[in-house]
């Protein structure tokens, strides 16, 4: 086993190198669509928190993400709040508002909980869309001053891109950490055999809330960051369509592990650019794609990739042992 | 717990930055370079689509005629998606595909929010959404070629106010940038001429059933509806309208007095009003020559997305025979010394808010044709 | 009955009632620490279903259960978990897309969580002491997926034990089991008993009941029908006939 | 106005509750949620329309053929989407039929052009009676839609097709050990859903005109339908439908016309929450 840990080790520093010098060797269009990557792979990755770990699915992502922009959006443009304050008011608050609705929602189980949250993603569109005097209606709000701390300003797409990649680290590591945590393991028992969590002291109701509540977290911090990376927001950017592809990104990197959302938000935010020449097409190759995606691959490119090490190692161990006898 | 490795987390967090390599666009010193910004995927496809063809009709015809200066003009078309990040994206791209000029879209919350990138890039652009609030952004790179709604909204709520006589009207709209802003502005010029709208009704885009609004309308008595909407709720407004026996004057927006609406609504649409910035059946020589080299080109009849794109490429194209350089300095200002331009779709002259367009036509459906009645000029 | 210590927990005329079907009633029996009582009976008769009320998993209608003397029978499953019940199921309910080691670390989570003191070390070594009393060489990272049914059962009675319970139930563990794996449970289940838990056992094979337990109670239509130490169990004429009804007479 | 507001909220509720009832009938028979039925009744629209205005078919045969075509697409979207992942988690299949939607509005766009089209009414001209005036096309939908449901209702309940759908919906296991063609009856069920929701689109599409983001809007609302009606129960579905519909039309009339759609929402997060099983569904409780 020591040596894939070394292999993966180094795969890991030269990443980390080429992450760090990224901004430097790559055109603005391509930084922007990075960063845009990032930001929605924290959103990926609250979807891996309620759906992948806790099995709770939710349509809520995308009303969440929507949440937390506006909450940043309209305390620096009306309330002149500064960034920093209004990145971390856009995380509690949208964290606060997804335990009050989990609260009300987790009474209901499985693909209720999920039609719920289809009804929020609508209801929330529908509120930014049209409540002018607070999210500005259908014109949105304009003018987001770009995020700073202090006097230290994020003006430039590079800069942007690394306090994007701080927060992303911060994200990751929070939900490693968790995944390996009792919680986590709380999460995943949810997820697994309700009935058997119960029996092992897990109380599901407090602890879906709280997967809730990291969910909205996690999409408040992005909502956030959308708004000073974007400087203008507007209500169609959250539908339901959006956090549909959440779904779909986490889907086809694989639920089970935290590299399923790096690898799913990668893929489907890279592939549309890298193939922009088919112009119309690439909704068609896209929507077909997903498709081919989940029948060759229904654990995802994680998942499947797991699989396949699994039955090669016990392929590798099933002559061993016949060796054996 | 095993100790927890350092190195698996980090892992996590780096391969979450992944890279991409580079696409460089090679850039030509002399050609002018036009990157237009549009959508082609999604539900608003349809704009894209006209949007395009107006374009290379316009692209065809003046590199027909040898180009500008014995300069020819090439276009970078790259799909928007029809959502706010998705145009930041495709200006992105074109920018890096070496772009002297761009075209934006004509959905105003994706030019806002291109704006910002604009002011960055510093790349003039001419943008053709209508909605007021792109002259608030006082973005000296943006240009905004229609006829922005303080002109438009004003002239149907004059024209329906003082020419029909008007004094209780009701306002219906969709609830998108365009016609929200679009009908603030129509419901503060009827405040001015002391005839308030007595009813203001929305839906959503994609709303198929207004039985409910347009019932309310027709109870609440109203004797004139103003509407602003896309076109497909514009032929189905006018349908229900006719097949609820409102029986009052319609005043419209653009959208109203398309080919694509009057095909859905057939002869519900008789007798409907709209301040138009295009219309298909426009006499002036100009344009009848555009309608009809668009048709011949695309067996379809023109509509306002094509002919102000067309104009755009022509504003373009006079801004760089003066500037005689794709430099984008000198672009921009030629772009806001641009005067009197005449287009298919109104006569272009850049005021101080960058704002260009300076008229519009007020028309009527008559035998299934819209006939121009009287042109408002703006300035 | 033994002479009466402190018994872990009391049923009192606990009854269940699914709309006509009598589940139980009047089921009354107590669980001294670090003994077995075994709960037999034929199908039907309301085994599964008493420890599901205990575990809390069906509501008791009338009837009070005591756990330490408190009163737990309003409490939740979670709580009662909390309080020290630990169960296995009929067919084993472990965490199917996880690996061994989360299913394992989801009991330890539930020991340490009733206990103040974290005595983690301890608990580690002890896990890999259960696996090897219960024969299952098996590499943590491994999916459930890879074990066999019998395995599946051995792991599940690791995890309730890694818990640290104070009563111990478990639901038919020598169902589908081989014999190998037969002596494996006798193993764990005196683990349990060494660390002074309560165990329940309802159990169908007679030589692992009659072998274990130190009381059996006999349960025959949701009615405690007899209760007594396995000889006299053995010769109860009521039980007999539970089991295979009346002779008919000659 | 308010005998106005009936007719066009039935008309609408019976749309959506041929789309809610292609939904339910999917769900019972493989246990998966179709985000792509809404698509497949802009499919419908789009095949009327080359029907009728392409091939110049009269109406009757227009609406058989069309039957005939979306039943097909039923089939193909079944082998596509659900049958090479049935053995693996029901959410899977939902990406897939995320995937089908995404991929059905663009074959729309280009095969039939971005531009909205506009097909013939059955009755053209307008009813008028006691102060409502409605299009005759409003009636005849409500009309034809319900004698459809009556008909699939029939087929289910009563012949021996329905029997053989009905079984392989509660048990695939069991009904494959008793000898039915499991892939048989799945793609029929999917057929029988694409035709009931098919037919619905022809029927709005000279009311409502035929574009590629009419499945949208009904699709969702379909959803909160099938709640509000009861998971898993077809009459369910078709009440529910009408029920969404009243609530669309009256909650636009009477609270605001503008929140009318997360008003409809807001139900459906409300009958869930007061009455998760619906009007018709049985309790579903928790099996140990």
């Amino acid at each position: 086993m020591t040596l894939q840990r070394k292999i993966f080790g180094l795969v890991l520093l030269l990443l980390l190198a080429l992450a760090l010098t990224l901004p430097f060797t790559v055109s603005n269009y391509m930084l922007r669509v990075c960063n845009m990557t990032m930001i929605t792979y924290m959103c990926v990755v609250s979807l891996f928190v309620i759906f992948g770990m806790a099995g709770q699915i939710s349509f809520a992502q995308a009303g969440f993400w929507g949440v937390g922009a506006y909450i940043s959006a309209i305390l620096t443009v009306k309330l002149h709040v500064s960034a920093l304050v209004a990145l971390l008011a856009s995380g509690l608050g949208t964290a606060a508002f997804a335990a009050i609705l989990g609260l009300a929602l987790f009474r209901l189980h499985g693909h209720y909980f999920g039609f719920a949250t289809i009804g929020v993603v609508m209801i929330l569109n529908g509120l930014f869309q049209n409540w002018k005097p607070v999210t500005g209606g259908a014109d949105g709000i304009a003018n987001i001053p770009p995020f700073a701390i202090g006097s230290l300003e994020f003006a430039s797409e590079t800069s942007l891109f690394y306090l994007i990649a701080v927060a992303v680290i911060i994200i990751s590591i929070a939900t490693y950490v968790i995944y390996r945590s009792s919680l986590g393991r709380a999460f995943m028992a949810i997820r697994d055999n309700e009935i058997a969590a119960k029996c092992m002291g897990v109380n599901c109701y407090q602890t879906k809330v709280i997967a809730f509540a990291i969910s909205g977290l996690y999409c408040g911090i992005a909502g956030s960051l959308f708004a000073f990376v974007s400087s203008y927001i507007s209500a169609t950017s959250f539908t339901f369509m959006q956090s549909s592809l959440y779904l779909v990104m986490l889907m086809l990197g694989g639920y089970h592990s935290l590299p399923g959302p790096i690898v799913g938000t990668a893929l489907l935010m890279m592939l549309p650019e890298w193939f922009r020449f088919l112009q119309e097409y690439i909704l068609l190759i896209y929507g077909l794609g997903v498709m081919l995606l989940m029948v060759v691959m229904p654990d995802g490119l994680i998942g499947g990739g797991k699989q396949a090490l699994e039955s090669y190692r016990n392929k590798r161990k099933g002559v061993a042992n016949v060796a054996q006898k | 717990m095993k100790k927890m490795s350092f190195r698996k987390i980090l892992s996590v967090s780096a391969v979450a930055v992944l890279g991409c390599f580079l696409s460089a666009g090679t850039a030509n010193a002399q050609e002018l370079k036009i990157g237009v910004v549009t959508t082609l995927t999604g539900e608003k496809a349809l704009t894209g689509v006209y949007s395009r063809n107006g374009i290379m009709l316009a692209l065809e015809e003046i590199n027909g005629k040898g180009g500008v200066n014995g300069k020819k003009i090439s276009v970078m078309i790259e799909d928007d998606g029809g959502n706010d990040a998705g145009a930041v994206n495709a200006f992105n791209k074109v920018l890096s595909l070496g772009a002297d000029v761009v075209i934006g879209p004509i959905y105003s919350t994706m030019d806002l929010s291109m704006s910002p990138s604009i002011k960055k890039a510093e790349i003039p652009t001419l943008v053709i959404g209508s909605s007021n609030d792109i002259a608030k952004q006082k973005n000296p790179w943006m240009f905004q070629t229609r006829t922005a709604d303080a002109v438009s909204a004003a002239a149907i709520a004059n024209y329906a106010a003082k020419k029909l006589g008007l004094k209780k009207v009701a306002i219906l709209h969709d609830t998108d940038n365009f016609a929200s802003g679009a009908a603030e502005v129509a419901t503060k010029t009827l405040e001015d001429l002391k005839v308030p709208p007595i009813l203001v009704e929305k839906y959503n885009t994609g709303d198929k059933d207004m039985t409910p609004q347009l019932a309310k309308i027709r109870a609440s008595g109203a004797d004139g509806i103003l509407a602003w909407s896309q076109l497909v709720e514009a032929g189905l407004i006018m349908k229900q309208i006719q097949s609820m026996d409102i029986k009052v004057p319609v005043v419209g927006s653009n959208s109203y007095v398309t080919k694509i609406a009057l095909d859905l609504a057939k002869d519900n649409a008789e007798g409907v009003y709209s301040v138009a910035d295009y219309v298909y059946s426009n006499p002036a020589p100009w344009t009848a020559q555009f309608a009809a080299n668009y048709k011949a080109k695309y067996k379809l009849e023109s509509e306002f997305n094509s002919a102000m794109n067309y104009d755009a490429v022509y504003v373009i194209a006079d801004a760089f025979k003066r500037a005689g350089t794709n430099d984008k300095k000198a672009m921009r200002d030629a772009l806001a010394a641009v005067k009197e331009v005449v287009g298919v779709s109104t006569t272009y002259t850049f005021d101080a808010n960058n704002v260009g367009g300076t008229s519009v036509a007020i028309v009527q459906v008559r035998k299934g044709v819209p006939q121009i009645i009287e042109s408002v000029r703006g300035r | 009955m033994s002479p009466k210590n402190n018994p872990v927990m009391v049923l009192e005329k606990v009854c269940k009632r699914f709309g006509g079907v009598v589940a139980a009633d009047d089921v009354s029996f107590e669980l001294e620490p670090g003994q077995i009582r075994g709960l037999i009976g034929p199908n039907g008769s309301g085994k599964s279903t008493t420890l599901n009320l205990i575990s809390g998993i069906c509501d008791v209608e009338p009837g009070i259960i005591l756990l330490d003397g408190e009163d737990i029978t309003k409490k939740a499953i979670h709580e009662r978990a909390r309080m020290g019940i630990a169960r296995t199921f009929q067919h084993p309910r472990l965490l199917s897309r996880c690996d061994i080691k989360t299913n394992l670390f989801l009991g330890h989570d539930l020991g340490n969580m009733r206990r103040a003191s974290g005595a983690s070390q301890e608990i580690d070594q002890s896990v890999d002491e259960l696996l090897d009393v219960a024969g299952l060489k098996i590499g943590m990272d491994d999916s459930i997926k890879t074990l066999s049914y019998g395995q599946q059962k051995l792991l599940e009675i690791i995890r309730a034990i890694l818990t640290k319970p104070k009563v111990f139930l478990l639901d038919e563990p020598a169902a589908g089991i081989n014999t190998r794996e037969m002596d494996r449970i006798r193993a764990l289940i005196a683990i349990a008993i060494r660390n002074k838990a309560a165990v329940l056992l309802v159990e169908h094979s007679m030589d692992l009941v009659m072998s274990l337990c130190d009381i059996i109670t006999v349960l025959n239509f949701g009615c405690v029908i007899a209760e007594g130490v396995p000889a006299e169990i053995q010769g109860n004429e009521a039980v007999i006939e539970a089991y295979l009804g009346r002779r008919r007479h000659a | 106005m308010v005998l106005q507001l009936i007719i066009a909220s039935l008309a609408m509720g019976i749309v959506y509750g041929l789309v809610a009832m292609g939904f339910v009938l999917i769900w019972r028979a493989v246990g998966v949620v179709n985000f792509a039925q809404g698509d497949l009744l802009m499919a419908g629209a789009y095949v009327a329309f080359t029907l009728t205005e392409l091939e110049g078919l009269p109406m009757p045969v227009a609406l058989v053929a069309c039957a005939a075509i979306m039943a097909l697409v039923g089939v193909v979207f079944h082998f596509l989407t659900y049958w090479p992942l049935r053995k693996s988690w029901d959410m899977t299949v939902i990406i897939s039929t995320i995937g089908a939607s995404i991929a059905l509005k663009e074959i729309a766009t280009l095969v039939w052009g971005p531009a909205p089209l506009s097909v013939e009414p059955i009755i053209p001209g307008i009813a008028r009676f006691a102060s409502v005036s409605i299009e005759w096309q409003f009636l005849v939908t409500i009309v034809i839609a319900a004698a459809l449901m009556g008909m699939i209702f029939y087929l289910l309940e009563k012949t021996y097709i329905g029997n053989i759908l009905q079984a392989t919906a509660q048990d695939q296991y069991a009904a494959e050990l008793i000898g039915i063609p499991v892939v048989v009856a799945t793609s029929m069920t999917f057929a029988i859903s694409a035709l009931i929701t098919g037919i619905g689109g022809m029927l709005i599409s000279p009311i409502f005109f035929v574009s590629t983001t009419m499945g949208g809007s009904p699709g969702l609302k379909a959803f909160a339908a099938v709640i509000i009606g009861g998971f898993g129960s077809v009459p369910g579905a078709i009440i529910g439908g009408i029920v969404v519909g009243v609530i669309d039309t009256f909650s636009g009339a009477y609270i605001s016309s503008t929140y009318r759609d997360a008003i409809v929402f807001l139900c459906l997060i409300l009958a869930l929450l007061v009455r998760p099983q619906g009007i018709f569904g049985e309790k579903i409780s928790d099996k140990v």
